[in-house]
């Protein structure tokens, strides 16, 4: 059970690591975010909800909850927004918190997440067949059923690359990542 | 006074009906900026002659601000017209006499653009701190 | 008409056919892609999710590539994901100043560096309808698609969001590939989901969620008797496509809607084999749609009536009628 | 020339004694700032206490000059002034410091304001000790008055001061007087009708004798000053001769061209090329509207001639022009409404059935298209839901930040009058309900005891994509119910859109035609938001309604009456003072470059062709003082603004900086320091 106000500096930690998050503050509560969705109906609390509580400072529930992994990145709310505050950036800013914070306990999403860019630092290039054995295999080991025929049905359509293309640049690529990665302390 | 506290002095000319109007907001906004602008109200900016500018840095101002109405919204038509003029002309003349023609600014600030003020005096401060003491600024010790 | 290419990960794998279908129009269409060389992937919506500034640097690479590429000046897009990566590192770099240098910092690592503002973004559709135009693709139409009703799906990443002024149309209900099918001679749907989430990553992580998403989307579609929908975005119609059979397992349906993009539609008019334009490589095939190409369309639109004496109806805002 | 200044600051409760030292600013001014004889501080200077603190002194100490430190110059410098004269001194040897405004509301660090305080007093110190004593010159009040706009603010202003007995010119852009309210219906929140109310104030105006009503007219130029403006009037051609025309209507029953009405009608009905906006209309005349006329087009036609009894049609007729001097002018131009077609997801002008609010009331309107049936845009079909989605175009940054102010309440009334006149459910989508007047509130209560569904959700889209066969054939209006925390599809057949009140589109011109400013937003700015809300910053020019800001009818009314009080008190007056800040030019240092000619917006100067020399017309001098500035041999000067009095005050600002000597008395002649 948490209680109200147990983490002020949140909505501060939130704003800070968002481009344009300040507007964050000025939320009116209208819910044109949460109406606008696609996923709304799918996710712990909307995100006008998820705002509320950044508000109240309660981090764990926040970080806890599936919204930003519901995120579809469509973008409705951020150009309906009448106070132009850049939920979808906000969105991603809570994922890469959660995960920070290992608080978001149904690891699919993330783990997407994390099979897709193992693929991108090693390759440069995304890969659907190793992403899907790899995410799957380790992941829904029940849907691999499914996923099974899926892919086949891919090859034969030959829309499934079957070796992963490398960059040359890789080596660059890692440079730069790493970098990056020292950059944002993580 | 040892530079690395360098506070600008700034003499601010705005105009009676925009700029200082808009200041007077900014006021009652209670919208905090830095008091390095001391500001004089005249009825237009068309009246901020050459000599007023050249006069205020010759008195030791570390730099002039010339504020008044948008183009268009002048209370007297077309006086912000003519200081705009002015303020041009006189950049190129500031360089020569080695004032550097970045000490004087000239802004347009509507009665309703309190939060403009702040910005304003918050940028050109800046700048002028970049820019060190006027070169005819001899500051005597104050205490 | 010379551009930088970045045709993005997928074009390669799940999205070939739009790959080989830009590359059979691009020709008649005159337009000169240059690929950008050694791209990486710009990391769709999965990067950013992870890592802020690794993810603007995976895209800033890309950038810092293409603008010192003998100096080009527009990069191009086929695929809406990529176009928004790219842009938005490019519009955020210039917009946030912080983001810029932090990114930066990281491109220095790579021995690279971009500034804001030097290359311009575009997709492959903005330089078709605008650069190219309605009247000279026009022109090169030999079988028109009369007789084919199709519902134009530009999917959210090219609509929104805001970024800068320039803008290729309005946020929910842009018109340009409405016009352009109708260009090609086809009967346009006025589709009302046309920029609605076809699932994106639902799909995988949550796919009863994913499958919601994508049934509603076939659902209009097939309300508007579309004989197939037509998109601008591999992630679009990879769920379109591929999982209309789970939609139709899971809810008990039986849409049976091929899902083409622009490019082919384009390639088809244009009198190119469909073979050639990768058609045949769709999971909901379009070998009927095909075939239905120059027959006589089903739904005849009728033609709006001069308001008569009795007719009480009230004027419809922007489109008058007098009488 | 050594002055006896008196220096007086001001705590202004501890708004500026809580940041300025207060009482070491008035000791130090007293020390350091020569001339200074007298150096006060006290709690409120504006006090009737304070003021007498003044006249005392100036009385006892034999001051020559005063200084007050205090608030902005904008509110008390008059009171002040009118101390010094009460006293005897000259109330153009005050000068004012801003201490609040700029300084104690704006600063945060103490020492810096103490700082920055004392600058302003030592410029105002040196400043004032260089003014000159000025008589305002005073002019007598031309007690007509023009009205500018005639809807209910501008009839309401029109009758205070015509049932006074003084002579109004009202203008009218359109045909008939009325404005917005005559499109109504009913109006919230006692439900009385619109036209009941209104038409006998517009027969009124028609009618009076004290009156002249320009409708189908406009303002051309503006010139002159409080008290004595000059105004030139366009009267477009209507083709219509009104001495002949009685009113009879057969020209509109006979014309055969019809069009659709986009202001009058809201593009939801019809009219004719000659029209008259409605039956009430005031005047009765009808128009020919040259745009639609058959005969402006084709060259053929002439219906309403053929058909007019009176022969009253006239196809020659001109713009004409006519002059009036004025006293006083009242702005009361009006509001526009937002165009909901920016706002793509409500789907206006792409579904149907999506209406405007102005839409609907001319639906509701008996003597509106639908002769007050609700009916979908089909003309016939009564819808069995409707939604009423509120903020359209309002409390968004995109489109308006601010709100919209009748909206809610017009939300109301329109629920109540759908469920009055159909079996309609009605859903209101709204962020906030804001009923903040006599009898409001209860209003909102009536409408919920009547069964009116309240939502508590942006609208986030409305669409006609149905999902579950009960949306079939629906449009589909998409929220988020924050009270349930829950995303809500609710189908319905008619969706209402309250759309924003918005600045006239050409409302930055109309301002700068009189002179007066506008907020970012477009509205016409107030002398004060609180203390002087109808009169602006250019003296005689008065507004009234919602061109200064949205609001409702009785808030509009208000204003209009109190712009005409206004302008009666100057009337009563009987003459005005101008201001004596004029230039004037030295006859013996002009060389006769005539720069200054061209350069004055009000045409003040001449040049004396005998003399050789410019010559300013101080009754037309606005005071601007760009001639000034510009005169290339000096030879003009500007009173209270001469350069002497800015070199001074300017050293007194820099009084800390070498070169500045603040303290010490200002040099009497102005040394051009460049050498």
């Amino acid at each position: 059970m948490t209680e109200i106000n147990t983490n002020q500096a949140f909505l501060e930690e939130v704003i800070s690591a968002t481009p344009g998050g300040e507007s964050l503050l000025t939320c009116l509560q209208c819910g044109t975010c949460g109406g606008s969705c696609p996923s709304g109906p799918d996710m712990d609390h909307t995100p006008r909800e998820i705002f509320a509580m950044i508000d109240a400072g309660i981090k764990d529930e926040v970080l806890r909850s599936n919204t930003p992994w519901y995120c579809v990145s469509c973008y409705y709310c951020m150009v309906r927004c009448p106070k132009e505050i850049p939920i979808t950036d906000i969105m991603y800013t809570l994922k890469r918190m959660s995960v920070r914070a290992k608080l978001f306990d149904n690891s699919d999403a993330p783990d997407f997440s994390k099979t897709f860019i193992t693929f991108v630092e090693n390759f440069g290039r995304s890969f659907e067949v190793g992403m899907a054995a790899l995410y799957h295999a380790t992941h829904k080991p029940l849907k691999k059923f499914d996923m099974g025929p899926f892919a086949l049905k891919m090859l034969i359509k030959n829309r499934l690359a079957l070796l992963p293309e490398r960059i040359e640049g890789i080596d660059q690529l890692r440079a730069i990542l790493k970098k990056a990665k020292s950059l944002e302390g993580v | 006074m040892n530079e690395e506290i360098f506070e600008p002095k700034i003499i601010g000319f705005l105009c009676n009906w925009c700029s200082y109007r808009a200041a007077d907001l900014a006021g009652t906004s209670r919208i905090k900026y830095q008091p390095n602008v001391r500001m004089i109200r005249v009825m237009c900016t068309g009246r901020v002659s050459s000599v007023f500018i050249l006069k205020a840095f010759a008195l030791g101002a570390d730099g002039v601000l010339v504020s008044g109405c948008h183009p268009g919204q002048c209370h007297y038509e077309k006086g912000n017209m003519s200081a705009r003029r002015r303020v041009v002309a006189m950049k190129p003349f500031l360089d020569t006499i080695g004032i550097g023609q970045e000490r004087l600014r000239l802004e347009w600030i509507a009665a309703s653009e309190g939060p403009r003020v702040a910005e304003v005096v918050a940028e050109f401060t800046e700048t002028i701190k970049q820019l060190g003491p006027s070169p005819f600024g001899r500051r005597r010790d104050e205490n | 008409m010379r551009y930088g290419y970045y045709p993005g990960c997928s074009l390669g794998s799940t999205a070939r056919p739009y790959g080989i279908s830009t590359k059979a129009i691009v020709g008649p269409l005159g337009i000169e892609l240059e690929e950008v060389d050694d791209w990486n992937c710009c990391g769709a919506t999965e990067y950013i999710a992870l890592n802020k500034t690794a993810a603007y640097a995976l895209i800033g690479r890309n950038l810092a590539l293409a603008a010192s590429q003998d100096n080009l000046e527009q990069l191009i897009t086929p695929c809406n994901a990529c176009y928004l990566n790219l842009k938005k590192t490019d519009y955020y770099m210039g917009k946030y100043p912080k983001l810029a240098e932090l990114t930066n910092e990281a491109l220095a690592a790579g021995g690279l560096s971009y500034k804001a503002g030097s290359l311009t973004i575009r997709h492959l559709i903005d330089i078709v309808v605008n650069d190219v135009g309605y009247d000279a693709i026009a022109e090169k139409v030999v079988r028109p698609l009369k007789g084919l009703r199709l519902a134009p799906y530009y999917g959210c990443l090219i609509a929104r969001p805001e970024m800068g002024e320039e803008r290729l149309d309005d946020f929910e209900h842009p018109t340009y590939m409405d016009k352009l099918l109708a260009t090609l001679g086809a009967d346009v749907v006025d589709f009302p989901l046309k920029t609605q989430c076809c699932g994106g990553h639902m799909t995988q992580i949550n796919s009863e969620a994913g499958y919601i998403l994508i049934r509603n989307l076939l659902h209009n579609a097939n309300e508007n008797n579309a004989d197939a929908i037509v998109t601008l975005c591999p992630m679009c119609q990879l769920n379109l496509d591929a999982y209309q059979s789970h939609v139709n397992r899971h809810f008990k349906t039986n849409y049976n809607i091929p899902v083409l993009y622009f490019t082919q539609m384009i390639g088809l008019a244009f009198g190119i084999e469909p073979k050639e334009l990768g058609i045949g490589q769709e999971f909901v095939s379009a070998a009927g749609m095909v075939k239905k190409i120059g027959t006589e369309p089903e739904v005849p639109e009728p033609a709006k009536p001069r308001r008569k004496k009795d007719d009480k109806s009230l004027p419809m805002p922007g489109k008058r009628v007098e009488g | 020339m050594t002055e006896k200044v008196g220096v007086y600051i001001c705590h202004c409760g501890s708004n500026i004694a809580g940041i300025i030292d207060v009482e070491g600013l008035a000791e130090w001014a007293g020390e350091n700032l020569e001339g200074v004889t007298v150096s006060r501080d006290y709690r409120f200077m504006c006090s009737s206490l304070g003021q007498e603190l003044i006249e005392e002194d100036i009385k006892n100490e034999g001051l020559t000059r005063v200084v007050v430190g205090a608030c902005s110059p904008h509110l008390h410098e008059k009171t002040f002034r009118r101390v010094c004269a009460n006293a005897g001194l000259n109330p153009y040897l005050f000068q004012m410091a801003s201490l609040r405004e700029q300084i104690s509301w704006v600063t945060t660090d103490k020492d810096k304001a103490d700082e920055k305080a004392r600058a302003l007093i030592a410029g105002a110190v040196r400043r004032v000790q260089l003014q000159e004593e000025l008589e305002p010159s005073e002019v007598p009040v031309n007690p007509n008055t023009l009205v500018v706009g005639g809807g209910i603010a501008g009839i309401q202003a029109s009758l205070e001061l015509a049932d006074a007995g003084h002579h109004v010119y009202l203008v009218e852009r359109e045909p008939s007087i009325g404005g917005h309210m005559a499109q109504f219906d009913k109006t919230f929140p006692t439900l009385d009708c619109a036209a009941c109310i209104l038409t006998p104030k517009m027969s009124d105006v028609g009618t009076h004798d004290n009156i002249t009503l320009l409708s189908y007219s406009e303002v051309e130029e503006v010139s002159g000053f409080v008290g004595n403006f000059d105004v030139r009037i366009r009267k477009k051609a209507s083709y219509i001769k009104e001495e002949d025309c009685t009113g009879c209507g057969i020209c509109i029953e006979k014309c055969p061209k019809t069009v659709v009405d986009d202001v009058f009608e809201a593009g939801l009905g019809y009219r004719k090329a000659v029209y008259r906006p409605f039956p009430q209309a005031v005047p009765k005349f009808p128009v020919i509207d040259y745009e639609t006329c058959i005969y402006f087009e084709k060259g053929t036609c002439k219906a309403c001639e053929k058909f007019c009894p009176t022969g009253a049609i006239d196809f020659e007729q001109q713009d004409s022009y006519l002059d009036l001097n004025v006293g006083n002018i009242i702005l009361t131009t009006g509001c526009d409404v937002f165009n909901a077609d920016q706002i793509p997801q409500y789907g206006y002008g792409r579904l149907a059935n999506v209406f405007t609010s102005l839409e609907f009331e001319r639906m509701c309107n008996a003597a509106g298209p639908t002769e007050g049936k609700i009916v979908l845009r089909d003309g016939v079909t009564e819808p069995q839901s409707v939604a009423i989605i509120h903020c359209v175009g309002s409390r968004d940054k995109n489109y308006n930040a601010y709100c919209s102010n009748v909206c809610c309440m017009a939300a109301l009334k329109f629920g109540h009058l759908v469920m009055e006149k159909t079996d309609a459910k009605v859903t209101s989508f709204y962020i906030d309900m804001r009923t903040p007047h006599k009898g409001y509130e209860e209003f909102y209560e009536r409408l919920q005891e009547e069964g009116m569904k309240f939502v508590r959700g942006r609208a986030a889209e409305v669409t006609n994509a149905a999902r579950t066969p009960n949306e079939d054939g629906k449009l589909i209006v998409q929220a988020e119910d924050t009270l349930l925390g829950k995303q809500r599809r609710i189908p319905v057949d008619m969706v209402i859109l309250m759309g924003a009140l918005e600045p006239q589109v050409d409302a930055r011109d109309v301002a700068l035609q009189f002179g007066i400013s506008c907020s970012m937003n477009g509205w016409f700015t107030e002398r004060h938001p609180k203390l002087d809300p109808v009169a602006t910053m250019t003296d005689g020019v008065f507004i009234a309604g919602t061109c200064q800001g949205p609001k409702d009818i009785p808030d509009t009314v208000s204003q209009g009456a109190a712009a005409a009080a206004r302008v009666l008190g100057m009337i009563t007056r009987g003459t005005v003072l101008i201001e004596p800040i004029v230039a004037t030019i030295n006859e013996d240092k002009c060389s006769g470059c005539r720069i200054c000619n061209n350069l004055c917006p009000y045409s003040a100067i001449e040049f004396l062709e005998d003399k050789d020399v410019s010559y300013i017309n101080a009754a037309l001098c606005k005071g601007c003082g760009t001639c000034v500035a510009a005169c290339p041999s000096q030879a003009i000067s500007g009173a209270h603004f001469s350069n002497e009095q800015i070199f001074s005050e300017i050293g007194g600002l820099l009084y800390d900086v070498v070169g500045g000597n603040g303290a010490k008395a200002p040099a009497p002649e102005s040394e051009l320091v460049l050498a």
